[in-house]
């Protein structure tokens, strides 16, 4: 029983091995962008395996309860600051996906990489 | 005597519900063709979320969490069947023919 | 217990990342990632962690699948490229699977209330934010004060997503949306969508200004309450066309709001230096510091609303006013 | 309320906040004018910092005041200071002398865009520098990259896109490694700040996740700061973005997240990871040989003459690697010593390639034949500039080199086969400077080219000054000497 403990970080593990699988594998780019949120959202599911506490809730301290078990709010504060990172970059990722688009006529990257073969 | 009677009530809804959303999963999966299968799913998925919400909502007693579930229970039924019909008819214009009894001469459906 | 729901998701999350790989068709890999982050988000609600769950269904399940469709629609919907160097990849990513596994053996268990992570530098929040800023939601109060700084680089990194896509799509030949006929097709078959559209708009904006102003005492936030607000514009704009929608709320307007969040934010951290303290030093801002703490969260908060709401915006208009070539 | 004890605070927060201004500048010349202030405005700052820190003052600054462990703070030592120098003064010569050029290759209705992303670059590259905190280097670090993706892609060139998309996949996987590792260390120690996690990390330093959080954070950075293997994303990179934005770039960019992985490893790792400090010289020492020679050789047969100096950019990235590889004192003071000089010698290298872009239409070595006539101030430059780079005597580059080869040769035998690397990838770089200069002086202009001018005056200028200050301190080498001195006592002073 104890080792399911262990099972969130073997998720992230998993999810980490599929996204950076997917970044390097798959030749379209969209594909690529695709691999790469989830490669970061497997990290997220690590920081916030972190912060549970056995019996804890979320870190709202309310007047009246006093003997409350909280969660750690440290590693939700760093991930709400990653999630937002995380859009950042595939938001411009995409942006010059539909720029190539327009150039190159396609988002396979060997056919990019043949267009720019020939000058 | 009376949350016991409140409990089994919330209870038999939940597991109704959830018996309305297996359904619909299972619709989903064995019928034919695109608009059978999203007949399936949005029906039955729309009087799951009746049934599971009312359930909790009886959990949840008079509270404002009450009063909050039922706000979310007319939020998905308002969304729940614009979202269906909107992909059928995105589905009809991207020219998904439906099968229709009838021979394919009759004017087809788009006016 | 809750290792069993834990569980249960955990292995529903793998699957769908599987399915996101393997998938030829786009824009099913696209509807698939967003059921990924829903699910990641009721994974992080179970972890107790409110905050990121709103946040992830927000903006990971609301706004990346717009911005990831409407690229979509200008680029392919089908992959074509074949997997290159399929089992060396396989070879090379197993081998850093198998170094994080040997790594899990000496972790903490799942929910171990004496790990080191809640030893050292959490307790101190928890006791300090009732004393210091007196609100509830202690993840707010570390958020926007305890790490302000942090946040304010959030903000422009937004800031910088938003000019990026400006600057990327504002280039040469992309065919301006203006002298593309309105009449979206098949006006009349829009009717029912239309009219629920104009119902829940108004209710969105609310729960997303309900969300931005209950951040103190609950769940909510800057971050969670522009994505809310902007996908009630986008809403507006999927609905009504996208000609209504830049009338109602222009470009030039959008980036606006963009650089008046992070402005706003940035000048309230120079003021509490004018005023005497360190760099969004909040508790000069008024003669009883906790109060003063308040109001500059409650201040940088709606800052950092207004810049994410103008950001996101911003982006989606960039990219549906590039009519596809094809 | 003196403004010097909020100087490091002010350092990052005036780029920052004048990016968002400078895109509601609408008038063409405006947004120029207002990046190239600030960030005169920041170089300003970054010298009143030196001075500030050559007296002894460390710029402690607790943000929000809370305090350390709790809050995030910043903190500015030698070794910052010589970052902050080069990071900033570089922007400002690309700004000052980089008008014209820009101007040719960016639209104007797109300027203020490109300026506001310009200014989000140098206020994320100096956050990290000044920062002292895990996580915040990693936020600042997605700012500067981000930043720095929009300004590739920002020239005329349509190869910038492919290159400039493989540069954000891997950076941003370089990024997520970082903080995986930044993860595990708070996971195991609870706490962000440097100096805090330092002390925290006794007594769990024999357990797994701190020594896969080491793996991970060193090649997170080292694929941030184009060390060997993971170099690929940076000759395109460099050789498709706007010339303005290489010389920015290529200056000062991936020196940073070196600065960050040389923070890391000597403050949070050596003094508490039994044997990492041969762990850490192991890993970096043979990849420094390696790109030292494959890069160097790489550049000998490159034709195009921005991707030559960007493969040589790799190999001096592999002289200061091979420096903080041999962890001693001398190592480092070299080490530092040579990304001041470095940023000195390739700033000028490319200011020059600027000018010769405005002339020629091509920067392909055969358009350039006969540079040497028509832009003869320019090509002057370039000479001046490559001799600095080769570490002829007299010049910026010779004083680096001569510390690193003093470093290597206390090393022993070991010492005696280094020292033959440098040497012979000196005379590699010796070749391929030469074969610019054997093209522009030695070989007739083209017919079509016989009516390039001079590059624009301020460009002129710049270039001129950037060639000068390579002799300068090759000359007068006092002041970078005893600040990258006093960072490797402050680096390894932490080990005892």
């Amino acid at each position: 029983m104890e080792l399911l403990g262990y099972y969130n970080y073997w998720v992230f593990a998993i999810l980490l091995v599929i996204g950076l699988y997917t970044v390097i594998a798959k030749g379209n780019l969209i594909k690529k962008l695709l691999g790469l949120s989830i490669f970061q959202s497997a990290v997220f599911l690590m920081y916030i395996t972190m912060n549970k506490v056995e019996g804890g809730t979320a870190p709202i301290i309310l007047k009246g309860a006093t003997d409350q078990i909280f969660s750690n709010p440290l590693p939700q504060v760093l991930i709400l600051t990653a999630i937002v990172v995380g859009v950042s970059t595939t938001a411009v990722g995409l942006a010059i996906v539909v720029r190539i688009k327009e150039t190159y006529g396609s988002i396979e990257e060997h056919q990019i990489f043949e267009a720019d073969q020939t000058p | 005597m009376i949350d016991l009677i409140l409990d089994g009530l919330s209870w038999g809804l939940l597991m109704l519900g959830s018996g309305f959303v297996v359904v619909g999963g299972i619709g989903a999966l064995r019928l034919p063709s695109f608009y059978t299968r999203m007949h399936a799913a949005s029906l039955t998925d729309t009087m799951g979320t009746i049934l599971i919400l009312a359930g909790i909502i009886l959990q949840a007693g008079l509270s404002l969490a009450a009063i909050k579930l039922f706000a979310i229970l007319i939020f998905l039924l308002l969304t729940g069947p614009t979202a269906t019909y909107a992909l059928a008819n995105a589905a009809l214009l991207s020219g998904v023919k439906p099968e229709l009894d009838c021979d394919e001469s009759e004017e087809p459906l788009k006016k | 217990m809750i290792i069993f729901f834990a569980v249960f998701l955990l292995t529903l999350l793998v699957i769908t990342a599987i399915a996101i790989v393997r998938t030829e068709n786009l824009f099913v890999a696209v509807m698939l990632t967003s059921i990924f982050s829903l699910l990641m988000a009721a994974n992080f609600f179970i972890l107790d962690a409110a905050d990121v769950a709103l946040t992830e269904a927000a903006i990971g399940a609301g706004v990346t699948t717009v911005i990831f469709l409407s690229a979509l629609s200008l680029t392919a919907e089908r992959e074509r490229s074949q997997t290159t160097a399929k089992w060396l990849t396989i070879g090379v990513v197993s081998v850093t699977a198998l170094v994080l596994m040997y790594a899990t053996f000496d972790k903490p268990l799942l929910g171990d209330p004496n790990a080191p992570v809640h030893q050292h530098v959490a307790p101190w929040y928890l006791e300090n934010t009732p004393i210091l800023i007196d609100i509830p939601n202690v993840v707010t109060a570390v958020l926007s004060s305890f790490r302000g700084y942090d946040t304010l680089g959030e903000v422009f990194v937004v800031f910088a997503a938003c000019i990026g896509v400006l600057f990327l799509l504002s280039a040469g030949n992309g065919i301006k949306a203006e002298d593309e006929t309105p009449k979206s097709q098949g006006l009349r078959h829009h009717l029912i969508p239309k009219v629920v559209g104009r119902l829940l708009v108004p209710f969105i904006v609310l729960f997303g200004l309900y969300v931005q102003f209950h951040g103190e005492y609950g769940p909510g936030g800057g971050f969670q309450a522009g994505a809310i607000i902007a996908t009630a514009f986008i809403l507006h704009a999927l609905l009504e066309g996208e000609r209504a929608a830049l009338a109602a709320m222009p470009r030039a307007a959008l980036l606006g709001m963009a650089v008046a969040g992070a402005m706003l934010y940035g000048m309230v951290g120079v003021v509490c230096i004018a005023l005497g303290g360190n760099f969004l030093d909040y508790s000069v801002l008024h003669s009883n510091p906790v109060i003063g703490q308040q109001i500059g969260i409650i201040v940088i908060e709606a800052g950092v609303g207004i810049t994410v709401c103008g950001a996101l915006l911003s982006i989606f208009h960039a990219f549906t006013s590039r009519r596809g070539l094809n | 309320m003196s403004l010097v004890q909020h100087l490091s605070a002010l350092q990052v927060v005036v780029p920052l906040l004048s990016a968002p201004l400078i895109v509601l500048l609408r008038p063409p010349g405006l947004a120029w004018a207002a990046a190239t202030a600030t960030s005169l405005m920041a170089f300003t700052i970054a010298i009143a910092l030196a001075i500030g820190v050559s007296n002894g003052n460390n710029f402690a600054y607790e943000m929000g005041s809370w305090p350390a462990p709790y809050g995030i703070t910043l903190g500015v030592d030698a070794f910052s200071a010589i970052l902050l120098l080069i990071t900033t003064g570089a922007s400002s010569f690309a700004l000052v002398g980089g008008k014209r050029s820009i101007d040719s290759q960016v639209e104007a209705s797109r300027q203020p865009l490109f300026y506001s992303a310009w200014l989000l670059l140098l206020a994320g590259l100096v956050g990290i520098v000044v920062a002292t905190d895990a996580f915040n280097i990693f936020v600042f670090m997605e700012i500067s990259s981000l930043a720095s993706y929009v300004l590739i892609a920002g020239g005329p060139d349509r190869r910038a896109l492919p290159a400039v998309f493989k540069y954000l996949i891997m950076g941003t996987i370089g990024a997520t490694f970082y903080l995986i590792g930044v993860g595990l260390i708070y996971m195991m120690t609870g706490t962000l700040n440097l100096a805090d996690m330092a002390v925290r990390i006794q007594d769990v330093s024999d357990q797994s996740p701190i020594l896969v959080a080491a793996g991970f954070i060193t090649i997170g950075l080292a694929l941030k700061a184009a060390v060997f293997p993971l170099h690929l994303w940076l000759p395109n990179a460099y050789t498709h973005a706007p010339h303005a934005v290489t010389v920015f770039l290529a200056a000062c960019a991936t020196k940073v997240a070196l600065y960050v992985l040389i923070r890391f490893d000597f403050i949070v790792f050596q003094p508490n990871l039994a044997g990492h400090a041969l762990q850490f010289a192991y890993f970096l020492m043979p990849l420094a040989l390696l790109a030292i020679i494959v890069a160097s050789a790489a550049a000998l047969f490159e034709p195009n003459l921005k991707r030559l100096l960007a493969y040589s950019s790799v190999a001096q990235i592999g002289y200061i690697s091979l420096g903080a590889s041999l962890v001693s004192k001398a190592g480092l003071t070299a080490s530092v010593l040579h990304i001041f000089n470095h940023s000195l010698a390739k700033g000028a290298l490319f200011l020059s390639v600027a000018c010769l872009a405005m002339g020629f239409s091509s920067t392909r070595l055969e358009a350039l034949a006969g540079a040497g006539r028509t832009m003869p101030w320019t090509m002057a430059a370039f000479t001046i500039a490559g001799l600095s780079l080769i570490g002829v005597p007299g010049t910026a580059g010779f004083i680096s080199k001569w510390y690193l080869i003093s470093a290597v040769l206390n090393e022993g035998a070991l010492g005696v086969g280094l020292a033959a690397v440098i040497v012979v990838s000196s005379l590699m770089a010796a070749v391929y400077i030469w074969k610019v200069i054997e093209v522009a002086y030695f070989q007739l202009p083209h017919d079509g080219s016989t009516a390039v001018r001079e590059a624009p005056i301020e460009l002129l200028a710049v270039t001129g000054l950037a060639a000068l200050a390579n002799i300068y301190y090759g000359l007068f080498s006092d002041v970078p000497v005893s600040l990258s001195s006093d960072a490797a006592q402050l680096l390894l002073g932490v080990t005892p």
